[in-house]
């Protein structure tokens, strides 16, 4: 009964084409931003259950919203343009690495100068967009195999560039600034001369930046360009045909999505982590988040997130809980077990509904439109 | 003739009052509208085709085909199955590209133009079996046909509000006027690959005038239609060449049908062209009787 | 999007579980973040099994530290750096005082606590890995890299070397090349080898072997053509017994393998069956076999039937680790009580514990560490407390000691632990502790 | 001379160490030509049928058996195990997602992977197990000709010999057998197959099987190599380039990108590797394969797939 279109007319085509044509999703998605922006962190001042202790911030909700906007990054290349990534890890760790030279200063050696070229430290915050530019260039470079491999030979074919920067940030000392292990310490996350050091401030960066990337992603998807990107997945050819040029619309799709990953990979390193190696970014991430896509939903921007929770609180609740109950079991078998549920659940999961938890809320709105009565 | 506002005198997309006659009125142009009958067969040559030999591998598709299309008319290419009809489309649009001879378009004389070219030139088709994007809806089918005239740049797309959103409006504009002329309001906002064959089809065309061609090329346009799903698109074709001055060739085996709708018609078989001309010269032709119609009788 | 929502509250919902503090009752909070399963399970398993028996033993024998009971809580990190960090960030808070310490037994889980141990308030207990330079404990306030870090380990197998050779003026002009894990593990050492190698004049040449080290021939083919004198391996996991066959293979004396502590396990000779024999390894302070405390782990946990292990593995190298581990932090939180009152304790108050623990030669007897344990004398501008190392090697059934203790070398690895200590308080633009004034009552 | 000697050493090594992914790569092709499912469970396999196979023998061995009838035993245990699990896979996963498209069925076969790595350690547990299956140790040759000879490892050799044997009853198994001849018809095109009455279900299981009893083989080399434990699951990453190079549907295609991988990787690491850091290898497989697919996108041996509109 509360979940009616009836009576929503649309009386222009930008009604038509917003992002929330029903009322009653505006009010939703209206209620959830407030509850995200002003609820959580007022919980997390006044330490009021559940964030009594910041364990639920920093554990759960702040990595949630990074793999969310990595997840959408890897939605707009796998889920809208129809190209399986298995390098998305590479193009965080671009994004941090990066995001990390810019914001300790950048020193490269030239051949005509003594000196070569300085440049100083730069604020985080532009450091991170920076990083996320990096990381867009080198999805563009190590998206133009893409014009002539297809399907799973590209998805194999991109773990070239999962290995490969595995590698340069392994090797190449001036990407780590010459650390004895090779591991970094991300510069203290201040902006506009504030210092983001609670996980307050870190999970409202956070948030923004994951709403924001959100908001942008949804209006290229659902615009000319993202169109374009479905054409090509659905039938190059016929695209083609229709004057959409397959290496533009491509390309534009790696460094999209390639830059968003990149930015969330800058995130994971100078908001959740705050130091990592190279092994923070390796092949599991990248299957960790063509998996949050998957389950979650090719081309839908909400699956994004469902995906990236499913993902990331499942196997963290898999082997809380039975210790909770006081089970005498060893984290060994635990972990044992972990691993055989989380795989059940893949499985099930794709077999009930492969195309993820997007599809079945859409099912279920149409039901809730209906209800009480089922027709 | 095209700006980034994609005005275009002779397109549907930009006629604010679509034609919705029935079929006999259709004969009668509208005011100020270009094609006449008489005008047509005095109109110049758009597009030509000379001595086009295409084979892939060993198997030769086209042996030394020539012939052109004029302006504003209807030009038709009948054959037998694996006459390589297809084949000439494909040529035509750019897919395939010919070893041998020459394609000239608007003048442009050159061995072949790349797909996009081709699209970019003022070329859209539609296909033997369908070949719409099945993930997207109605809507966003037609409208990525519009992909051509979009303008806007990726920044301004992401933000949205402001110019792409003007822009987006407008092409939705063009694109519903087309919905409302191949009357399927009701599918707009349905997937495609739900829809039945029939209305796939009339998708597929709307999706091809919505890059405002001068030159349609419809591949069988009425396979596998039932009687009045194929006067509905008559009535579309009709209209589109008549009262907007669309030049369409056209694959199609329903013989009836091509020798109502076409000014001219060329006849393949194995690959070659064993006549041309207005459908009474075809239908006499000797050539054509034995190869093809031979058949029918 | 109201799913969104309800997404959010089921995802706070279930995560409530692991937010709701440990237990009401009163006693110490000791997490366990140790990992039994993925690549490095195998070596992984007997460290934890060691470190809960002792604790156990603890609860058992003597009722918890002065009456003070453990609460002890296990998290699988699976080795990796992320996973890690949720462990830290789930257990940390809980007991009635917060975890007392911390263990990250991963060097890459230690460099990303680093960051947040300052603000958490809680020590780090690095025994035998972890930052090189966290020695210096003015700079780094919440790290104990008690018993030894990489660089010590360093230093103390080229004294060995040296011996071998009969004098350190023999290792001129010599090719020792580094065998290391391509990880912050393993790259640790690499600054002392250099300053090694450029003390004493002998070539050194470090030589990756990508994660987790199951493919080392094309390594092995290179260290059979430049012949080494000497390889020193930096090896975990499944890395060191692949390199210990490799070297069979091309037949690489084994004797001149040199392994760090890490990498002197029963597990790491085990695959390799009889061609590890002869294989020679680092032990930290303690070897392999049984001492006055296995007895009574055997006596009060594993008659009790509590034991993790498999019996015949007590006494085991990674075992006995895990026990000497867990008794140093007993005895941290056993010394802070002495000043702080016999109560839960705070992290805090546990640090300075930890940085006064002094355990004399007579005080381990009583604890039942004789012969496995030497002296240890932690101070505020010493964190490690300990730099001796024996060197053992691997008999084909057995690790038995073949050296006397040798002890690190000050003049080689304190000017790295300065120049790098300054270097990350520079860039963290922290003031070091002047330890002169920080007071030890 | 020495420089020679060494090449020589470093290209045989090579090829052998590329032949011994090739015995992991054959599974995954066996089943995506049968099934179109790119199967990432094979590294998975081969660690259940290595554990399987050690933990049997060795508990029949310290029951006291023989050691070949422990070894024996084992092996047709492992065996079932494996054709067992070809058997559940085929009725809980390929059975339900029949028609899905690829990357479905590949996420699947992931979730099947974490499955299979919790079971097998669960059951068998998760220690480091000793296999000795071949000998280890090396032969030197032309001792004469270079100092120190050229090193070529036994174990290496007998992988080379077991892969030789697997194409050549691969190639028998598809070209006479019956069931090879359907696994063809299958592979074109799966409703037809259906429709002239070949039993899908029944043909997938039996590629099943066979990927497991080939996941079998290669947990014998490979535990050999590296004693059984959780790492043998790495391999499939190291597969994967081979599989690319190849073709994902060419046996022979296998090998021979087996051998490139193998010689490429090997080469590049001794001699490229110390100039630019080391431990190059991983990517530079993958890098080759990236500009072999560059030339032929179907890969050396794949079928080649026309547009058309």
């Amino acid at each position: 009964m509360l979940y009616r279109e009836t009576g929503q007319f649309k009386s222009s085509y930008a009604e038509d084409i917003a992002i929330f044509p029903l009322y009653q999703d505006r009010v939703a998605i209206k209620l959830l931003l407030l509850a995200a922006f002003l609820l959580i962190p007022f919980l997390a001042k006044f330490q009021i259950w559940p964030l009594s202790t910041d364990y639920l911030l920093r554990a759960i909700l702040i990595p949630f919203l990074v793999l969310s906007l990595a997840a959408i990054g890897v939605n707009v290349l796998v889920g809208y343009c129809g190209q399986v990534s298995l390098g998305s890890g590479a193009f965080m760790a671009i994004g941090a690495y990066c995001a990390y030279k810019f914001g300790t200063g950048i020193h490269l050696p030239a051949f005509w100068s003594e000196a070569g070229i300085s440049i100083p430290p730069i604020s985080p915050l532009l450091a991170i967009l920076l990083g996320g530019a990096m990381s867009a260039v080198a999805g563009i470079l190590f998206g133009i195999p893409s014009l002539r491999i297809k399907g799973l030979y590209l998805a194999v074919a991109t773990l070239a560039a999962q290995f490969f920067f595995d590698w340069v940030f392994l090797r190449v000392k001036w990407f780590t600034n010459y650390t004895p292990s090779g591991s970094v310490n991300a510069p203290a996350l201040s902006l506009f001369g504030y210092e983001l050091s609670t996980s307050v401030d870190r999970y409202c960066l956070c948030l923004a930046s994951v709403t924001l990337g959100a908001f942008c992603v949804k209006n290229l998807v659902r615009g000319n360009i993202g169109r374009q990107w479905m054409a090509i997945r659905d039938m190059d050819i016929a695209a083609e045909l229709m004057g959409i040029r397959p290496y533009y619309a491509k390309l534009s799709a790696f460094a999209v999505s390639s830059f968003v990953i990149g930015i969330s990979g800058a995130l994971w390193g100078f908001a959740h982590l705050g130091s990592w190696e190279p092994l923070a970014f390796s092949i599991d991430r990248s299957l960790q988040l063509l998996f949050m896509v998957i389950i979650g939903g090719m081309g839908s921007i909400a699956g994004s997130f469902l995906g990236a929770g499913f993902i990331l609180i499942l196997p963290i609740l898999l082997e809380t809980v039975p210790s909770q109950f006081g089970l005498p079991v060893s984290t060994e078998v635990i972990a044992h077990l972990q691993s055989i549920t989380f795989g059940g659940l893949i499985c099930l999961l794709l077999i009930k509904e492969p195309r993820g938890f997007a599809r079945l809320i859409a099912l279920f709105r149409q039901k809730i439109r209906l209800w009480p009565f089922p027709h | 003739m095209r700006d980034a506002t994609g005005r275009d005198k002779m397109n549907i997309a930009n006629v604010k009052r679509p034609y919705r006659g029935r079929e006999e009125e259709v004969f009668e142009p509208e005011p100020g509208d270009g094609a006449r009958a008489s005008d047509k067969v005095t109109a110049g040559q758009i597009f030509r085709l000379e001595n086009i030999g295409l084979s892939f591998g060993g198997v030769q598709a086209l042996r030394d085909v020539s012939f052109d299309i004029r302006k504003g008319e209807i030009r038709a290419i009948i054959g037998p199955n694996g006459a390589g009809k297809t084949s000439m489309l494909n040529v035509i649009n750019g897919f395939y590209h010919p070893q041998r001879g020459i394609v000239e378009f608007k003048g442009k004389r050159r061995n072949s133009m790349g797909p996009y070219f081709a699209a970019k030139e003022g070329i859209a088709r539609t296909f033997q079996n369908v070949a719409l994007f099945k993930g997207m809806t109605t809507l966003d089918n037609i409208m990525t046909g519009r992909a051509l005239k979009a303008r806007q740049g990726l920044l301004s797309q992401a933000i949205f509000y402001g110019p792409a959103r003007r822009e987006e409006i407008m092409h939705r504009e063009a694109v519903e006027r087309i919905i409302e002329f191949l009357e399927i309001e009701h599918i707009r906002k349905a997937t495609v690959e739900k829809l039945p064959y029939g209305l796939q089809k009339r998708v597929e065309l709307g999706r091809a005038l919505a890059m405002e061609p001068e030159l349609l090329l419809l591949d069988e346009p009425m396979a596998g239609m039932n009687l009045e799903e194929k006067q509905d698109m008559c009535r579309f074709i009709l209209t589109i060449n008549r009262s907007f001055g669309t030049t369409i060739a056209l694959i199609e085996h329903d013989i009836g049908v091509v020798l109502d709708l076409s000014d001219r018609i060329v006849v393949l078989d194995h690959g070659q062209k064993i006549a041309d001309g207005s459908p009474q010269e075809v239908q006499r032709d000797e050539k054509v009787l034995e190869a093809y119609l031979g058949t029918v009788h | 999007m109201k799913i969104m929502i309800g997404k959010i509250a089921t995802a706070i919902a279930l995560t409530m579980v692991a937010t709701m503090p440990a237990s009401a009752q009163n006693g110490q909070f000791v997490p366990v973040l140790s990992f039994r399963t993925g690549p490095y399970g195998g070596t992984g398993a007997p460290w934890a099994n060691g470190v809960i028996d002792y604790y156990n033993l603890v609860n058992v024998r003597d009722g918890g530290i002065n009456g003070v009971k453990l609460l002890i809580e296990e998290c699988e990190t699976g080795f990796a750096t992320d996973k890690g960090v949720e462990c830290y960030e789930r257990l940390k808070g809980k007991g009635p005082t917060g975890a007392a310490f911390v263990n990250p037994i991963s060097t890459g889980i230690t460099y990303a606590l680093t960051e947040k141990a300052p603000t958490d308030k809680i020590p780090i207990i690095t025994m035998g890995y972890g930052r090189g330079d966290s020695k210096n404990g003015a700079v780094f306030t919440w790290n104990f890299p008690l018993l030894g870090t990489y660089w010590t380990a360093a230093d103390i197998m080229i004294q060995h070397i040296a011996k071998e050779l009969g004098g350190e003026a023999n290792l001129t002009g010599k090719k020792i090349s580094l065998l290391y894990h391509d990880s912050p593990f393993g790259k640790e050492p690499i600054p002392a080898l250099e300053a090694l190698s450029q003390r004493y004049g002998f070539t050194f040449t470090p030589i990756p072997v990508t994660h987790p080290g199951v493919e080392q021939k094309s390594q092995w083919l290179t260290i059979r053509q430049t012949r080494p004198d000497y390889v020193l391996l930096w090896g975990w996991g499944v890395m060191t017994g692949t390199a210990i066959k490799e070297a069979a293979a091309v037949g690489y004396p084994r004797q001149k393998m040199l392994g760090v502590w890490w990498s002197g396990a029963e597990q790491d000779v085990a695959p390799a069956g009889d061609d590890s024999k002869g294989y020679k390894a680092l032990a930290l302070q303690h070897g392999a076999g049984k001492a006055g405390v296995h007895h009574d782990i055997e006596k009060y946990v594993y008659a009790k039937d509590m034991g993790l292990a498999k019996p015949e593995d007590v006494g085991q190298v990674l075992y006995n680790r895990g026990v000497v581990n867990a008794m140093l932090g007993v005895e941290a939180i056993r010394k802070a009580q002495e000043r702080f009152g016999q109560k839960p304790l705070t992290g805090e108050q546990v640090r300075w514990g930890l940085e006064n623990l002094k355990l004399s030669q007579s005080r381990l007897k009583e604890l039942g560490f004789d012969g496995v344990l030497r002296p240890i004398d932690v101070s505020c501008s010493d964190h490690e407390g300990a730099r001796e190392a024996r060197v053992q090697q691997w008999d084909g059934k057995n690790w038995t000691m073949i050296s006397d203790w040798y002890s690190a070398n000050q003049e080689i690895t304190e000017p790295l632990v300065k120049a790098n200590s300054e270097k990350y308080a520079a860039d963290k633009k922290a003031s070091p502790r002047d330890c002169s004034k920080v007071s030890s009552d | 001379m020495i420089f020679i000697g060494q090449l020589v050493e470093v290209l045989l090594g090579g090829l052998l160490a590329g032949v011994l992914y090739s015995l992991v790569a054959f599974g995954f092709v066996l089943i995506y030509k049968a099934s179109r499912v790119f199967n990432f469970a094979q590294g998975a396999m081969v660690l259940l049928a290595g554990l399987a196979l050690v933990r049997a023998s060795n508990f029949l061995s310290s029951s006291g058996a023989p050691l070949w009838l422990a070894t024996l035993l084992g092996l047709m245990f492992a065996g079932a195990i494996m054709v067992a699990c070809a058997w559940l896979i085929e009725r809980l996963v390929l059975r339900q997602l029949i028609n899905q498209d690829g990357l479905t069925l590949f996420m699947a076969t992931i979730g099947v992977t974490f499955i299979m790595e919790g079971a097998s350690q669960l059951v068998f547990g998760s220690d480091v197990y000793p296999l000795r299956f071949y000998p280890t140790d090396s032969w030197f040759l032309f001792e004469g000709a270079f100092p120190g000879g050229v090193l070529v490892n036994k174990l290496d050799v007998w992988g080379g010999l077991i892969a030789g044997l697997l194409v050549a009853l691969l190639a028998v198994f598809f070209s006479r057998t019956k069931a090879g001849r359907a696994l063809r018809a299958v592979a074109d095109d799966h409703a037809a197959a259906q429709s002239i009455g070949i039993p899908i279900g029944w043909i997938w299981f039996v590629v099943w099987s066979a990927a497991g009893l080939i996941a079998l083989v290669a947990a014998t080399v490979w535990g050999t190599k590296l004693g059984v434990q959780y790492s043998i699951t790495f391999l499939a990453l190291k597969a994967l380039p081979v599989l690319i190079i190849g073709g994902f549907t060419s046996i022979p295609g296998a090998i021979i990108g087996g051998l490139i991988v193998g010689a490429g990787e090997k080469l590049a690491e001794v001699f490229l590797g110390p100039q630019i850091g080391g431990g190059i290898e991983y990517w530079f497989a993958y890098v080759v394969a990236l500009f072999v697919l560059l030339v032929r996108p179907q890969g050396l041996f794949g079928e080649r797939h026309i547009a058309r509109i």
